[in-house]
């Protein structure tokens, strides 16, 4: 008997030992003799468990060395899921899937500044205003990777396939339809595109029924990737999608093209001898899908040089390790509070805002916002990887963001006292406030199911809420999974008070989409005619001058803060660790390094 | 036998037919679609309607279910929303690398298995048999989840013995002795993880199969005519204890399957289970379905391949 | 004057077979048999196993389904009231199971055993049940303090005289037997089938007493049925049977009785030998084309034989 | 050696008990000390957690989440088994965490053991046509790929908590046991004393639940035992897979499943590596008592 016991024992030793082993390990890479005594600080005093300022992450590293002739970069998709393949830019749904197209990439235009249309791409961009016009042509001489060179028909082939009648993609939309011919064509009643018509070899023009600011960040129908004809034509478009061409050998623009492929798993390119900025430095990358539970690992031992985006509940993982620099970018972004104020119309498709609505008190809204401890979580939680969100633009857009817009500021105080001024006070005594008849008051937040982080976070702001006295509580009495969450919201299930989510806002950050009128993604339900008329002068033709489209940008914030429907919370920034085998990577959005000049300067990453 | 054999297959036709439409209608409930994580503030809602009015999503459930039992019938079990392909392709292509995971940890399970469970029962109360009880019950106590996340981690991220991720590295060429080495590098881990803790069941029923085959007549009258020890072992106690073992060689394959789900989470091995999961939080119906009609084809399969073999190696087991 | 009729009974039961697991045939475990009982008479059935004696006292008392027939008992029909639990029929007919130890529930103690029928027919106090117990222990010669046993800590024997003492315990007018002696040894069996005996004459209580043993039935019964694939071949008075058999099968069984006179075991033998022999001969006057047994015709006033129509059976 | 265990019986006069019953598991026990000493162990350990979780733990405090203790090691400022990251207790949430998984196993086993006992003597008892339509539903049920079954209607319950749990996994659990129940009752209910019942009036009740169900003891102590240790198992698998309950309620499965993120693994072990113990020390205890009860029941096996 003693001896089982002993086992048994010595069994769980054996686990925590292996474990303590392994931590040991983690802790001795954490001071390596070389590093600043700076950072050592930071590291001792994360041993207490406390971070306490955010990191001030550079997005361009440089590193020493002699750059190798070739090499294989070794790039890992964090993703917990195999990617799909549909390795075309017309098709393709899954967001992975574009990532690893970002080698080969057919894109057309180069943009700058507030992601707008420059003229260093492949295309150039000429729009006419007044005729709705739009001209695109090829600059230089420009070849697919199998050498054919790149005409006039692949730029119109994309709309082709999108217009088509069997097309299944989700592109065939409303912006799509703005394309002068488009909805014949999908009908079946006209051979070609009507409105896109080849003037030469080089160069098409595009005829819309309306042109719009958008149009410069590749919007109004403007479609910004060729397509291979040559390799395209003879598939019917209700079988692109399950074709070789799109699935297994695609013929593309970009730096690197397709060369061996594991379905769901990895991909390998080879330089593309084609490519018309020149040939790549590199002669071969790596795309592996890396689970975001090792990708940390994966990283420390040099197994990837650098991953699509690291999680950032897991930045514990990889800021300290000396083989890598951790880059970052803000992303194209916002997390926000909304609060249920009305109904989608399915029939008229139109949002109605219920002026009896729980939640249709601007005071109230407005002490929810200031009530919550935004910049602790942002700190603690997400370790500066988030912070708090001042307007509804990213400052990603410089041009459209104001720096100067404060947002709801954490204070309690104040929070309470609008409250108190609102008319909700304790009646009873609980600690907890009354409406404004002093019956019993409670709001039923609807959040998303994501890390436990995530979890933990909402238990903090209903703490913050409970402190100025509103009772929150959560639909179902729990987080709620993604897909039911967005089918909750969307129905504007009564269950939902206010709701926590977050947009990507895309290259064009136009808020038409998302709380116009006729939008189902207002997901507030919130609409007046004041809303509209600042959300139509942001895409009015007088907003084509960016000053202009600014001054309507803030004009918007300005009334959204005021009427605090939408309560911002984070931005957020990407992490992108690198390797320090990586010469130079910058990954700014405005000077992104293009993938045909990186470059490495070690055989094997740097462990 | 052959009679009851298609017999048993016959009835399967009826129990399948319930379990789609059962799994059916369950999936249908499920909240959300597969156009729902499309939203973006770029994709236009309109066309998301679209899209959903054309794959059917607004027909009564009996329409949809007609449709659909009637290709599946066929064989085609639809298309997958957020593959983009044929269900039936994809479910195959998991389905190759989750049978090569199950045949391998299987083989694996009985390699261990069996020579600790006749150790144990042979040897039965020494030291040596304590232990081997004792790792019977702790593989069957441990979450096996838990051991599983410290065998990558250990094995995996920090001894870097074995990969962590995919099936195969891409560089090597398809058909080459060292992409079916590669592939098979690549199952190391999980199977062997897989098998440590898989081995509980037969361990014990083997050795109290032994113990019992100890006291039984046919042991004893071997004894008595002077057999030496070791010969009754390999010729009778042994063959007649390792019969019913291989019958259970269809359940074994079914419970690994299951297990699949778990293994293939932690290890990212992206067989079907991982499918499964995944295609749970994108709501593919079309490959939930699909999965779950497969599984329980098998399961039945495996009860009755287990039933077949047992009243092969025991004729007193009539299946009916 | 019988106070109980049974009419043509029949139990069959399906043969299910073929792909679809349909009816595809019969057995006739029991397939027509008539009987009369009257108080406070033996009533023997005797046959080889799987003649369908058992299977008749079990669709008596209701553990077998009726396929056709019917039951007369106090001038009612209660064919269909035996499943009827506290129908007066089931108070007053009892049964004796052939295996006592697994006739008694193991996880119950003798008291609740005992109890069982009381509780269930008699409504009666506490102090009543206790004491009809004790009576009943009484009966079969044991004592007092075996009521908080469990069966399994007594012998065959004791255990069918508990059996015993359950099945009279409600007062029955009827007492199945399906063979009570058979699993006992042979002093056991004696003394057991006494004790029979003296509760009869006590109680004027009738028997049905199944049996494949001849010697038993002889000591035991006043008329006797032999039974042969689920019908009677002969049936009649304990002297119509020893000392009159006519059925070719009676012959045969009655040959078979063991004898232990050392003198006449070759005797026995040779005889045993030629009733073999004719057996074999003539077995098919006896029997119709398909093998069954033919309807009984009386013989004399409590003697009837299965015979074919025309012809006269018998040596 | 049946009869040689009846024999002992019988001398032993001076007090009785049906052969299988509580004193032959008392012996079973005596004889062997591990499983003793488990069966005391898990008894202490249940209490231990009622107790403390009931009366000593303010649930409330626990998952107060505490910034500034955000991943406190064991030991430091009164946290016997530190913090997680929001800085919630991890010994509470421990002692909360083993209360609920204990309930939801508890709970599960008794709703899915009462229907597979009462159907399966009901199937056993009455046989034929009872027995078959249940059979086949039993059949259909018991090849279905449960654990995928389970987690699609996870994601379909709207509101779902504890009790959702245990009535969805109780759901896909019954049909084992009440198969096993039906395949011994129906060779119990054949025996005579089944029958003797039926003609002494007994109703069809009181045959199948007081004189077929207590010689079935034996084998269901073994049955519920071991259901008991594979519910706490199911509960914690889909706590794993994130189909289990919130981390706003704990259970074993959410702490353990906090290991899946590596740094939790390998750095914060306090975490995520008392919960797994417990469960792994738990399943042990269980499965020495159930072993012993196995042998108690089955005469051949017995030690004692």
């Amino acid at each position: 008997m003693k001896k089982k016991y002993w086992l048994l024992l010595s069994t769980v030793f054996a686990i925590m030992l292996v474990l303590a082993a392994c931590t040991e390990k983690e802790t001795g890479s954490e001071k390596p003799t070389d590093k600043e005594p700076e950072k050592t600080e930071e590291g001792a005093k994360d041993e207490g468990g406390t971070t306490a300022e955010q990191p001030t992450l550079a997005s361009e590293v440089t590193n020493e060395g002699d750059a190798l002739a070739g090499g294989t970069l070794k790039y890992a998709l964090v993703t917990s899921s195999p990617f799909k393949g549909v390795f075309n830019w017309e098709l393709y749904q899954d967001k992975y899937d574009s990532e690893i197209m970002k080698f080969t990439t057919n894109v057309l235009f180069d943009t700058g500044e507030d992601f707008l249309v420059t003229d260093k791409g492949i295309a150039k961009l000429d729009v006419d205003v007044d005729n709705n016009k739009a001209t695109v042509t090829i600059q230089h001489d420009v070849k697919w990777s199998d050498g054919t060179p790149l005409t006039a028909d692949d730029l119109i082939y994309p709309y082709e396939i999108i217009g088509h009648p069997d097309y299944t993609g989700i592109r065939y939309d409303d912006d799509f339809q703005n394309i002068v011919g488009v909805v014949e064509y999908n009908a079946g009643k006209a051979d070609t595109i009507s409105g896109i018509k080849k003037i030469d070899d080089k160069s098409i023009e595009i005829t819309f029924k309306k042109v719009s600011p958008a149009i410069y960040s590749i919007g109004d129908g403007l479609w910004g990737y060729a397509a291979p004809k040559h390799q395209l034509k003879d598939i019917p478009v209700a079988d692109l999608i399950t074709s070789d061409a799109v699935r297994k050998s695609p013929v593309t623009l970009g730096a690197f093209k397709f060369d061996k492929l594991v379905d769901g798993e990895s991909v390998q390119f080879v330089a593309n001898e084609h490519h018309w900025r020149g040939k790549p430095k590199l002669d071969k990358v790596v795309v592996q899908v890396v689970p975001p539970a090792s990708i940390g690992e994966g990283l420390r031992t040099g197994q990837y040089d650098m991953a699509s985006s690291y999680p950032t509940n897991q930045y514990d993982g990889v800021k300290d390790l000396t083989n890598l620099t951790v880059l970052a970018r803000p992303e194209l972004a916002y997390s926000y509070v909304g609060f249920k104020l009305g109904k989608y119309d399915t029939n008229q498709k139109i949002n109605i805002t219920d002026e009896k609505a729980k939640m249709n008190d601007v005071k109230l809204r407005e002490a929810i916002a200031y009530a919550m401890d935004i910049e602790q979580v942002t700190e603690k939680f997400y370790q500066g990887l988030r912070s708090r969100a001042t307007g509804l633009i990213p400052p990603v857009f410089a041009s459209f963001y104001d720096s100067t817009l404060e947002g709801y500021n954490y204070d309690p105080e104040k929070a309470k006292a609008i409250l108190d001024e609102a008319g909700y006070k304790d009646v009873d005594g609980d600690g907890i406030r009354e409406d404004k008849e002093g019956k019993k008051f409670s709001i039923n937040l609807a959040s998303m199911e994501g890390s436990d982080t995530d979890e933990a976070i909402i238990e903090y702001y209903r703490q913050n809420w409970k402190e100025v006295g509103l009772d929150v509580q959560l639909s179902t009495g729990r987080l709620i999974e993604f897909q039911s969450f967005y089918e909750k919201v969307e129905m504007d299930d009564k269950e939902i008070d206010m709701f926590m989510a977050a947009w990507g806002t895309g290259t064009n950050p136009s808020p038409a989409g998302l709380y116009g009128k006729g939008a189902t993604f207002n997901f507030s339900r919130f609409v007046t005619d004041e809303l509209t008329a600042l959300l139509n002068d942001i895409d009015s033709k007088e907003a084509m001058d960016p000053a202009y489209r600014g001054k309507a940008f803030r004009a918007w914030e300005d009334y959204m803060f005021a009427q605090a429907t939408t309560v911002p919370m984070y931005f957020r920034l990407e992490i992108i660790p690198v390797n320090k085998r990586v010469k130079h990577l910058n990954i700014d959005w405005m000077n992104e390094t293009k993938w045909h000049e990186v470059e490495l300067v070690a055989e094997n990453p740097v462990k | 036998m052959w009679k009851t054999v298609i017999r048993r297959i016959l009835i399967m036709i009826p129990q399948l037919f319930i379990l789609s439409l059962l799994i059916f209608i369950l999936a249908k409930q499920m909240p959300g679609d597969p156009f729902t994580g499309l939203i973006t503030p770029e994709t236009d809602p309109n066309r998301i309607e679209e899209l959903r009015i054309k794959a059917g999503f607004y027909d009564p459930w009996y329409v949809q279910y007609y449709n659909w039992i009637t290709n599946a019938a066929q064989g085609d079990f639809g298309q997958s929303y957020t593959h983009e392909k044929p269900v039936a392709s994809i479910i195959g292509d998991r389905a190759e690398k989750t049978f090569a995971l199950a045949l391998f940890s299987v083989i694996l399970v009985y390699l261990i298995a069996i020579p600790l469970g006749v150790i144990a029962g042979r040897y039965h109360d020494t030291f040596v048999d304590k232990t081997i009880v004792l790792y019977s019950f702790i593989s069957f106590a441990i979450p096996a989840f838990v051991l599983y996340l410290i065998f990558v981690f250990v094995f995996g991220y920090r001894l870097m013995w074995f990969p962590t991720s995919g099936t195969v590295d891409v560089s090597l060429d398809p058909g080459t002795w060292e992409y079916y080495w590669n592939k098979f590098y690549h199952l190391l881990l999980p199977g062997i993880s897989y098998a440590i803790l898989g081995t509980t069941g037969i361990i014990q029923y083997l050795r109290t199969e032994i113990i019992d085959a100890k006291t039984m007549d046919y042991v004893k009258t071997a004894r008595s005519k002077g057999i030496p020890m070791k010969k009754v072992y390999s010729r009778h106690i042994f063959r007649n204890s390792l019969l019913p073992i291989a019958a259970f060689l269809g359940f074994t394959i079914t419970g690994l399957l299951g297990g699949s789900i778990f293994i293939e989470s932690v290890f990212a091995y992206p067989g079907m289970g991982k499918l499964f999961i995944d295609s749970i939080l994108s709501r593919d119906y079309s490959v939930i379905t699909a999965l779950v009609m497969l599984y329980g084809f098998l399961a039945l399969l495996g009860s009755l391949l287990s039933d077949i073999i047992l009243s092969i190696v025991d004729p007193r087991i009539r299946i009916d | 004057m019988s106070f109980m009729q049974v009419q043509d009974l029949k139990v069959h039961y399906p043969i299910r077979g073929g792909f679809f697991n349909t009816v595809v045939d019969h057995v006739f475990a029991v397939d027509g048999v008539t009987m009369e009982f009257e108080r406070g008479k033996t009533y023997g059935l005797v046959g080889e196993s799987g003649s369908g004696k058992s299977t008749t006292g079990k669709a008596m008392i209701g553990l077998e389904k009726i396929t056709t027939g019917k039951i007369i008992y106090e001038g009612q029909e209660v064919t269909n009231q035996r499943r009827n639990r506290d129908s007066a029929y089931n108070r007053d007919i009892q049964m004796i199971f052939q295996d006592s130890h697994s006739s008694m529930n193991p996880r119950k103690r003798v008291l609740d055993i005992l109890a069982e029928p009381i509780r269930n027919f008699m409504k009666l106090s506490p102090q009543e049940e206790r004491k009809r117990i004790n009576e009943l222990l009484a009966i079969v010669g044991m004592s007092e303090d075996v009521l908080l046993k469990y069966p399994h800590e007594f012998s065959g024997g004791q255990k069918q005289r508990l059996g015993i003492a359950r099945a009279v315990a409600c007062n029955p007018k009827m007492i199945i037997a399906d063979e009570p002696v058979s699993a006992l040894d042979l002093s056991v069996q004696a003394q057991v089938l006494n004790f029979m005996k003296e509760i009869q004459e006590q109680y004027g209580i009738s028997y049905l007493f199944i049996s494949h043993d001849l010697g038993v039935v002889r000591h035991m019964c006043d008329h006797i049925s032999i039974m042969y694939k689920g019908r009677f071949v002969e049936t009649g008075k304990r002297e119509d049977i020893y000392s009159n058999p006519q059925h070719i099968y009676t012959n045969r069984l009655l040959s078979a009785i063991p004898n232990i006179e050392p003198e006449t075991r070759l005797e026995r033998k040779i005889e045993r030998q030629k009733v073999e022999a004719i057996y074999q001969q003539e077995q098919h006057k006896y029997y119709d084309e398909q093998g069954k047994v033919y309807p009984l015709k009386a013989i004399s006033e409590s003697h009837k034989v299965a015979m074919a129509g025309t012809e006269k059976g018998g040596l | 050696m049946a009869n040689k265990n009846k024999k002992t019986v019988e001398n032993f006069k001076s007090e009785s008990s049906p052969p299988t019953g509580i004193q032959v598991v008392l012996r079973e026990f005596k004889k062997d000390k591990l499983a003793m000493f488990s069966f005391l162990g898990i008894i202490a350990l249940m209490v231990a957690v009622f107790v403390i979780a009931s009366w000593i733990i303010d649930k409330e405090a626990v998952m107060k989440i505490n910034l500034i203790e955000r991943f406190t090691e064991p030991g430091v400022s009164g946290y016997i088994l530190g913090a997680d990251e929001a800085g919630r207790d991890m010994f509470g949430q421990l002692i909360i965490g083993a209360k609920n998984s204990l309930l939801i196993a508890i709970a599960i086993t008794i709703l899915a053991n009462v229907v597979g006992i009462t159907l399966g003597i009901i199937m056993g008892y009455y046989g034929g046509f009872i027995d078959n339509f249940f059979m086949r539903i039993i059949d259909f049920f018991i090849t279905l790929p449960t654990l995928m079954i389970i987690i699609v209607v996870v994601t379909i319950v709207p509101k779902y908590g504890i009790t959702e749990l245990i009535f969805i996994i109780a759901a896909f659990q019954w049909m084992s046991t009440a198969r096993l129940v039906r395949s011994k009752a129906l060779s119990e209910a054949r025996r005579d004393y089944i029958s003797a019942s039926k003609t002494m009036g007994t109703s069809d009740f009181a045959i199948m639940f007081k004189g077929l169900l207590p010689n079935l003891s034996s084998l269901l102590i073994v049955e519920v035992t071991l259901n008991f240790a594979g519910n706490v198992g199911i509960e914690t698998g889909l706590s794993f897979l994130g189909f289990g309950l919130p981390p706003s309620t704990p259970s074993l499965g959410t702490l353990i499943s906090y290991a899946m993120n590596p740094i939790i693994l390998s750095s914060k072990w306090w975490i995520w590596l008392p919960a797994s113990i417990l469960i792994l020390v738990l399943m042990l205890g269980i499965n020495y008592v159930g072993q012993a009860l196995r042998r108690s029941a089955d005469a051949k096996q017995r030690l004692g």
